[in-house]
């Protein structure tokens, strides 16, 4: 097994164990930074793909990583947070225990359904499909899990970095055009987002989405 | 068929039966009279009567609608046209054909209607009631009727009187269990329709009991007389159907005049039986409760059903 | 050329309508643009129609007879819900329940998803078809939370969440499907074009693709509706504007569908099982099942209609999961009448409520009574989409039906239990809301009503006379799927 | 012209829609809808009655037009069966249009524009249910005609009585198409061919016919108003303005027998002894079930209602004894059947309309319904009352009128049972026959009450407005009139000359069964009805109307002849009790007590009886449908509960929505594994 291939696996194993500690994480402004860890691992691993496979986009889209997913919207989330003045501790529906038993449980899941794709893979990375996967799914589980509008939004972007994951791990990335408009997709996302805590914010006077549960069959 | 012999025999049967029909009841009433320790009034009293009512002025309640003075002419026409049909003194009369037995419940049930009609039409609560038990009375006995028509009409395949009178006095004599079955609901049937006791009393006017008399009391004079002749008319056709079915000998092919004596004699030794025996049931019964009437013709139907069910049995 | 102009025209809508600002005449461009756009899909269709199928822009784009039919489909609802739109917010604004400011954010937003729309159908790169039906998501949820009622939030809240998570899912699945056609197809561009893989669907590796296809079902089921990953559906149709509830369930779910259907074309062409087809038609009796008994408890009058687009989501899924000419056929056809349908009961919905205030059916009485039009419109229209012949609707779910019958009879007693249930339903509520003694009051704008009746019009044509070229090309798109 | 009689039916409703759109077009003063469009429309009906009259002597013809699906444009086919039931709708519809045509007069223009344009695609919509030949157009037309007749129904759709009887009417028509509609399903081979000709030839194992047997049966059974799926023709009938209750009851659901015919018979063909017992038990239940509560009422269109579905109950009692003869490879027996079967359908054809149309008459003239209000009718319309009196006659079956008729058949039927051979078959038979013996008789009670408690006797609720002490209302005028007449005289023709009708459903029977009547039956001339052989039974309404009218006659002229004919008027006896009142005549409830007293436990009665010392005494009673309890009710409950428990999926929590599609997309992925 090449440096290459080991230190990707390393950098997957990094980005695995970030989104277990989101799922971990009670306070909102360490689960930005780890976030923006998770962004800077998967802009690692994009950039040592680049470089090991000579796949030019794939420095576009390491370099896309590092300005979205590690600059702009941290930075983004980090200002809503100030305006909208919410530091308070992440509460969870069920109790961390349990939700990191349930992840250590789909993360194996997750291992078991890529196993026979990662056989076929020709990649160096390949590995790593069910790591993206698990994350994918543990992000899942945390979006499931938060009753706070902001932590799920950032598990809905850590989702989006499992998925990036993903395709660099199992193609070597999309098409660059592909990658493009799915980046702008999440920009845009982000934006729409910061604009619905404010208008959550000046309706509900709080961001809990148990607020928002009155749209039901009763 | 419908050679002249047998056109005069049509016409002869028809004018006997409508002009013998008083006689029995005459006779009924004597017997009753006699089993019941009185002394008897002339068989001939129902003429009588007939002579006095028909002399009489009619009176009419003023609301009184058009059907109301038709209904005693469609009642005696009906009961007329019934005795036309029935084989009373010969088979295979031209007129017969015409209409099989399932018509011929249909005349009764026809002249039952009209009855009925013209009971409701001055208003009175009387009407109303005695209308609302003869359809009582009446939506019952016509299916038990049919049943026990139809238990014979299953042992000679035919539903035409005529086929059935022969089939059942010309062939070999056989015992059909079916047929005794057929019998007791026929006469209980004929009980409920002629309004004769247990069902109804043809000679009270009590207002809790009565069902026919209820529907006639606004009659007076000559429609009071068709409607009592039909009565007559009507017991007598109910009798010769059952001396068809039940005891069909003696009696004559149409157009032979030889064989009108004997059937002419039998026809009488018949009547002269069955009148005695309606008078003597009638002295033996006891009048029932209204509502013990639907159990009473229900029994009578469940009997004609269950002659059919035997027939098919029997010969299955 | 035609393409360009297709997409071009809403595009440009937007952009001009969001820098100018909303103005009195934004309705009248709106509408103008919606217009221009259905001229150019009238253009594009003729020449796919005369020409066949074609690609164009080095293959990013192509046209085929399934996609375009969509087109012209959604070039035509989306050209009608801009001409009811224009009474309907000037009745809004009269009400105070909109400003400019969100005028100008409606109007900028309805042409940029009907350019998303066209996008996601025309794209011949499977990736930027998601990338465009998350585009769809985005530009209309802040129409759904236009109102900037608490209830409007929560429902574009969810909407939001729940489909962007969804669609999350079918990125994954497009991964999975580029790593399977990049083993036949190399690595590069081309090998997540629609019209490469369709050529090579049956060397694709099995085991990657039913994977895959999990992923794009649940993926976009999410935005089809399939219960039960329908949760956002009512809520958003209940709480935005009815122009929005409008092309929601008129344009965005066939969209989605069509999402589904292409990549079962892929999936069967690689899998010898009829895999998704089973999935499909498990997913589709499903919502329709569920969705029916959803419907006999609604309060809401646009909820209730969101709950019955479900329902007939479902019936698509099922018949295109039945596959085969005539159940294609079949969903094809229903996907063209329910849009046109649903579309026309939400605009004569949406000047009911207007007329009485409400969304709440125990208070909407007497519709025929107080304006024939709207009544009639909502009667007519909710017969038909209940799969009263003489409508379309009826056609479409007559060949569903005994194709099922026949092929998969153990399917009709749901359906039929379903339908009757719906039936039960829906009916139940929209009687008392159009007969009766009336609750309505006077628009401040005539509503427009003419879009209604043409839609009921063009469902009544089809379900008496379906016109030869029609036939023709529901026939070829047929061939496409089946 | 070859096709003379397919192309003609297809312009008359062809005819019949154009009427509906014209009746439309012009709502400014509705001149055409008020004066022409029923007129013509009854015309039209006349020319369709005798292109049917051709169609059924003329061989089978098809045509096909450039509507419709892709491969499947509409077919349509004229053969004896379509024939017979398109002459039964033209000829019974001009009668009920005429009628309507002056019913409808004094409505106000909108809504008479609406009506016209109902009415007449109602009609349309039925012509073509009977032309069509293949599934689709049928489907189309059957649903067509189950629209436009709830929207008539729900005419006066401010009542809400009205409105939901409508909603009742339509759900089961509805559900009772989608049976249908699988019932094609199952007939088709999987070729998506919806011809008739391909279902016929579609070859189905003994399994699958019976379930298109029994898809069918429910399908039209619902539409019919067999029970227990009859709920709705009670609500639905009384409902609809009366010219329109007559169409239905005397039309639409005839067309539910066409189609039973149609696709049992003809279709699925191989009729099987065992749907025949099913057929004859549910008729049999349908017949009591519809004549007692018939009886019950006191609403005098409703009680015209549960006779309908009775007499659909005597319809289905004769079709299955065909279908066991049929079954038992005794097709002669089982074309009389059918005969009889669908004679009957003709026959309460015109009685009901008939009826239906009096009905309307009374409620024109005096805004009455409830028969606990009426009395003395016929002093103030003897012309209805006269009619309607044919009307009650024919369908109390009593001869010589049509009712009688085809109930003779049918018992003639059932006494062809001795050729059977299962045993258990046979005996059963004739109890089919001893209910409908029954049936007749309590239709004559019920009868007798409708008309003497509507027609005779005094006006009883004398302080209703609407009832003048000296009687209600007026006559009914020349068109209605006119329209009661025509079906009047149609059960007179029906009654009298059945010989004529009975060799013209003979060919529809050979047509169907393969085999017709004996010959014996076939040569018998216009005046003898024989069935089966002359030995056998014979009927002669001819000559039976002859001699009683001359018995009556005779008996009328010696009376006067040899007595005299004089006559004094006088109030009625009293019985000595002179305060005497005419509410205190009997009422409709206090005339169907007995059959409380004796079918007591099949009503669910809710009764108050006035206490001794109550000031003001009222009784009151109520009657309800069991099968409300027992069928309809749980049911709707059943949909509620279900809905309920589904209704927690969604209770408002983004996360639980979110876990459902995590759920969703585990559970597919270890499908999937």
């Amino acid at each position: 097994m090449s440096l290459a291939s080991q230190l990707v696996n390393l950098l997957a194993a990094f980005l695995l164990l970030i989104a277990f500690a989101m799922l971990s994480q009670r306070r909102i402004l360490t689960l930005i930074h780890l976030f923006a860890w998770q962004g800077v691992a998967l802009a690692a691993s994009t950039f040592l793909v680049a470089h090991t496979t000579g796949q030019t986009h794939l420095y576009f889209s390491a370099a896309l990583t590092v300005l979205l997913k590690v600059m702009l919207i941290p930075w983004v989330l980090h200002r809503l947070i100030d305006r909208l003045n919410v530091k308070w501790d992440v509460e969870t529906l069920i109790n961390i225990p349990t939700t990191m038993l349930i992840g250590i449980g789909l993360a194996i899941f997750a291992f078991a359904l890529a196993a026979p794709i990662s056989q076929m893979a020709s990649t160096l990375t390949r590995s790593t499909l069910g790591i993206a996967l698990a994350s994918v799914l543990l992000s899942f589980l945390m979006m499931i899990v938060r009753r706070k509008a902001v932590p799920q939004v950032i598990g809905f972007l850590a989702m989006e970095n499992g998925l990036f994951f993903a395709a660099t791990s199992a193609t070597y990335g999309m098409p660059l055009v592909v990658e493009l408009g799915v980046a702008l997709d999440v920009l845009v996302g982000t934006f729409i987002f910061g604009i619905f805590f404010f208008h959550i914010r000046e309706q509900f006077d709080s961001l809990e989405i148990r607020h928002m549960e009155k749209l039901k069959e009763d | 068929m419908n050679s002249a012999p047998a056109i005069a025999f049509q016409i002869l049967q028809s004018v006997l039966v409508v002009l013998a029909a008083p006689l029995l009841m005459g006779w009924v009433n004597q017997c009753r009279a006699w089993l019941q320790n009185r002394s008897a009034p002339s068989v001939l009293l129902p003429y009588y009567t007939l002579a006095k009512l028909l002399h009489k002025d009619a009176v009419i309640a003023r609301d009184a609608s058009p059907l109301f003075r038709l209904t005693p002419y469609v009642l005696f026409g009906c009961m007329w046209l019934a005795a036309g049909i029935v084989p009373v003194l010969a088979t295979g009369l031209p007129f017969a054909p015409a209409a099989d037995i399932i018509a011929l419940v249909g005349v009764f049930a026809l002249a039952r209607v009209f009855s009925a009609l013209a009971a409701m039409d001055i208003g009175t609560s009387f009407g109303g009631l005695g209308a609302r038990r003869e359809m009582l009375i009446g939506f019952l006995a016509e299916p038990a009727m049919l049943m026990t028509l139809f238990t014979a009409a299953f042992i000679s395949g035919s539903t035409q009187l005529a086929t059935i009178v022969d089939t059942l006095a010309h062939r070999e004599f056989a015992i059909y269990p079916s047929l005794a079955f057929a019998a007791v609901a026929f006469l209980m049937v004929l009980l409920a329709e002629n309004a004769r006791i247990p069902i109804d009393n043809p000679t009270t006017h009590l207002e809790l009991t009565m069902v026919h008399e209820a529907m006639i009391l606004e009659y007076s004079a000559r429609h009071l007389a068709l409607i009592e002749w039909a009565v007559a008319i009507k017991l007598f056709a109910y009798m010769t159907i059952g001396f068809a079915f039940f005891v069909p000998w003696g009696i004559a092919e149409a157009g032979n005049w030889a064989a009108l004596p004997v059937a002419l004699a039998a026809l009488l030794a018949k009547l002269a039986l069955a009148g005695a025996g309606l008078a003597l049931l009638e002295t033996l019964l006891a009048k029932l409760r209204l509502f013990l009437a639907p159990e009473f013709l229900s029994s009578a139907f469940l009997l004609g059903v269950l002659g059919m069910l035997i027939h098919f049995l029997v010969s299955g | 050329m035609e393409i360009a102009l297709v997409l071009g025209i809403p595009l440009l809508g937007g952009l001009v309508l969001a820098l100018v600002g909303h103005k009195r005449w934004a309705p009248e461009v709106n509408a103008a643009m919606s217009f221009a756009t259905f001229c150019a899909a009238a253009l594009l269709t003729a020449k796919v129609v005369a020409d066949g199928p074609m690609v164009a822009l080095e293959e990013q784009f192509f046209v085929d007879p399934f996609n375009v039919f969509l087109v012209a489909l959604t070039a035509f609802v989306g050209f009608t819900t801009a001409l009811f739109s224009r009474p309907y917010m000037r009745i809004e604004e009269h009400h105070g329940r909109v400003n400019s400011a969100r005028l100008r954010l409606y109007h900028s937003m309805y042409q940029l998803f009907s350019f998303t729309m066209v996008l996601c159908l025309l794209s011949n790169n499977v990736g930027i078809l998601w990338v465009a039906l998350e585009g769809a998501t985005l530009s209309t949820v802040l129409l759904v939370s236009l109102y900037r009622t608490p209830a409007s939030l929560e429902a574009a809240w969810k909407y939001f969440i729940l489909c962007s998570v969804g669609i999350a899912q079918a990125l994954f699945g497009v991964i999975l499907l580029y790593f399977a056609a990049e083993k036949v197809l190399g690595p590069g561009g081309t090998s997540l074009l629609w019209t490469h893989l369709y050529e090579v669907r049956h060397q694709l590796e099995p085991t990657v693709l039913s994977l895959a296809f999990v992923f794009l079902l649940v993926g976009f089921g999410t935005k089809v509706g399939l219960v039960p990953l329908h949760n956002w559906l009512p809520d958003a149709h209940a709480e935005g504007p009815t122009p929005v509830s409008a092309v929601l369930s008129g344009l965005l779910l066939n969209v989605a569908l069509y999402a589904v259907v292409r990549s079962k074309v892929l999936v069967d062409g690689a899998l010898d099982r009829n895999f998704s087809g089973n999935l499909m038609m498990g997913f589709g009796l499903l919502s329709v099942v569920v969705a029916a008994f959803f419907l006999s408890r609604q309060k809401d009058i646009k909820r209730m209609f969101a709950y019955s687009s479900v329902e007939h989501m479902g019936i698509m899924t099922f018949a295109f999961g039945m596959g085969g000419p005539v159940a294609a056929f079949a969903g094809l056809l229903h996907m063209t009448v329910h849009s046109l349908t649903k579309s026309a009961i939400f605009f004569t919905v949406g000047h009911a409520s207007q007329k009485t205030g409400t969304q709440n059916m125990d208070e909407i009485r007497g519709l025929i009574e107080s304006n024939p039009t709207i009544g009639w419109g909502l009667v007519l229209g909710s017969l038909a989409i209940l799969g009263m012949p003489p409508f379309g609707v009826f056609t479409s779910e007559f060949m569903v039906l005994t194709t099922a019958m026949h092929e998969h009879s153990w399917a009709t007693p749901f359906l039929l239990v379903a339908l009757g249930v719906a039936f039960a339903a829906i009916f139940g509520k929209v009687q008392p809301m159009v007969f009766g003694a009336t609750t309505a009051r006077r628009l401040p704008h005539p509503p427009a009503l003419i879009p209604v009746f043409v839609h009921l019009a063009i469902v009544l044509m089809l379900g008496v006379y379906i016109p030869p070229y029609l036939v023709d090309w529901y026939r070829q798109a047929a061939r496409l799927i089946g | 012209m070859d096709s003379a009689p397919l192309l003609g039916s297809l312009y008359v409703a062809v005819a019949w829609l154009a009427i509906a759109l014209l009746a439309l077009i012009s709502p400014g003063n509705a001149f055409f809808a008020r004066h022409l469009a029923f007129p013509l429309g009854a015309l039209a009906g006349l020319a369709l009655a005798a292109f049917g009259l051709q169609a059924v002597w003329s061989p089978a013809e098809q045509m096909t037009l450039p509507l419709g699906l892709p491969d499947l444009p509409f077919h349509l086919r004229a053969d004896p069966l379509a024939g017979f039931f398109l002459m039964l709708l033209g000829s019974v519809a001009t009668g009920i249009s005429v009628y309507a045509s002056g019913y409808f007069r004094e409505e106000t223009a909108g809504r008479l524009a609406l009506i016209g344009l109902q009415y007449h695609v109602f009609l349309a919509s039925m012509a073509f249910v009977i032309l069509a030949d293949d599934a689709y157009l049928f489907m189309v037309a059957w649903e067509t005609m189950a629209l436009s007749s709830y929207f008539l129904v729900t005419t006066d759709h401010r009542q809400p009585a009205i409105r939901s009887a409508g909603f009742l009417y339509l759900l089961i028509a509805h559900l009772g198409a989608l049976a249908i509609l699988l019932c094609f399903g199952v007939m088709h081979g999987g070729k998506g061919d919806y011809t008739f000709d391909a279902l016929r030839a579609a070859g189905l194992t003994p399994l699958w016919s019976t379930v298109a047997f029994l898809l069918a049966f429910f399908g039209f059974g619902a539409k019919a108003g067999m029970i227990p799926l009859h709920a709705w023709l009670p609500e639905a009938h009384p409902a609809a303005p009366s010219p329109v209750s007559a169409l239905m009851s005397g039309i639409m659901i005839k067309t539910a027998i066409y189609g039973m015919v149609r696709v049992i018979y003809d279709l699925i063909g191989g009729v099987r002894w065992e749907w025949g017992i099913l057929v004859l038990v549910v008729g049999a239940g349908t017949t009591l079930f519809g004549v007692l509560y018939a009886l019950m009422q006191h609403d005098l269109k409703r009680l015209l209602a549960y006779h309908s579905v009775e007499n659909i109950g005597i319809i289905l009692l004769g079709l299955g004894m065909s279908m066991v003869f049929i079954g038992f490879g005794h097709p002669a027996a089982g074309a009389l059947g059918l005969i009889a079967a669908l004679y009957h359908t003709l026959n309460h054809a015109v009685f009901k309309g008939l009826l239906f149309l009096g009905a309307g008459s009374i409620l024109h003239s005096t805004k009455l319904r409830n028969l606990n209000d009426m009395g003395g009718l016929i002093r103030t319309m003897p012309k209805t009352a006269f009619y309607f009196l044919i009307g009650a006659l024919a369908i109390s079956a009593l001869p010589p009128l049509n009712g009688f008729v085809s109930e003779w058949l049918t018992f003639q039927t059932a006494l062809q049972a001795p050729v059977l051979q299962n045993g258990v078959v046979r005996s059963l038979l004739p109890l089919f026959a001893a209910t409908l013996a029954l049936a007749g008789a309590l239709t004559a009670m019920c009868f007798v009450k409708v008309y003497g408690i509507a027609f005779l006797g005094r006006p009883r609720e004398s302080g209703n407005a609407a009832a003048p002490a000296g009687g209600y209302g007026h006559d009914a005028g020349n068109m209605e009139r006119f329209g009661m007449a025509w079906l009047a005289a149609g059960c007179f023709v029906l009654g009298l000359f059945p010989t004529s009708f009975l060799l013209m459903l003979n060919r529809v029977g050979v047509s169907l069964t393969g085999q017709g009547l004996s010959n014996e039956a076939l040569e018998s001339n216009w005046l003898w009805l024989v069935p089966t052989a002359a030995a056998q039974a014979s009927y002669s309404p001819v000559i039976f109307l002859i001699v009683i009218i001359g018995v009556t006659l005779l008996a009328f002229l010696l009376v006067r002849h040899f007595y005299h004919g004089r006559v004094r008027f006088a109030d009625p006896w009293d019985c000595g009790f002179p305060d005497q009142t005419s509410r205190m005549q009997d009422t409709a409830d206090a005339f169907g007590q007995p059959i409380r007293h004796v079918f007591g436990p099949v009503f669910l009665m809710q009764r108050h009886m006035p206490a001794p010392d109550d000031r003001a005494p009222r009784f009151s009673l109520k009657i309800e449908d069991r099968h409300w309890y027992l069928l309809y009710l749980p049911v709707a409950r059943l949909v509620g509960y279900l809905s309920s428990k589904i209704g927690l999926l969604q209770r408002g929590r983004i996360s639980i929505y979110l876990l459902y599609s995590f759920l969703t997309l585990i559970g597919l992925l270890v499908f999937v594994r």
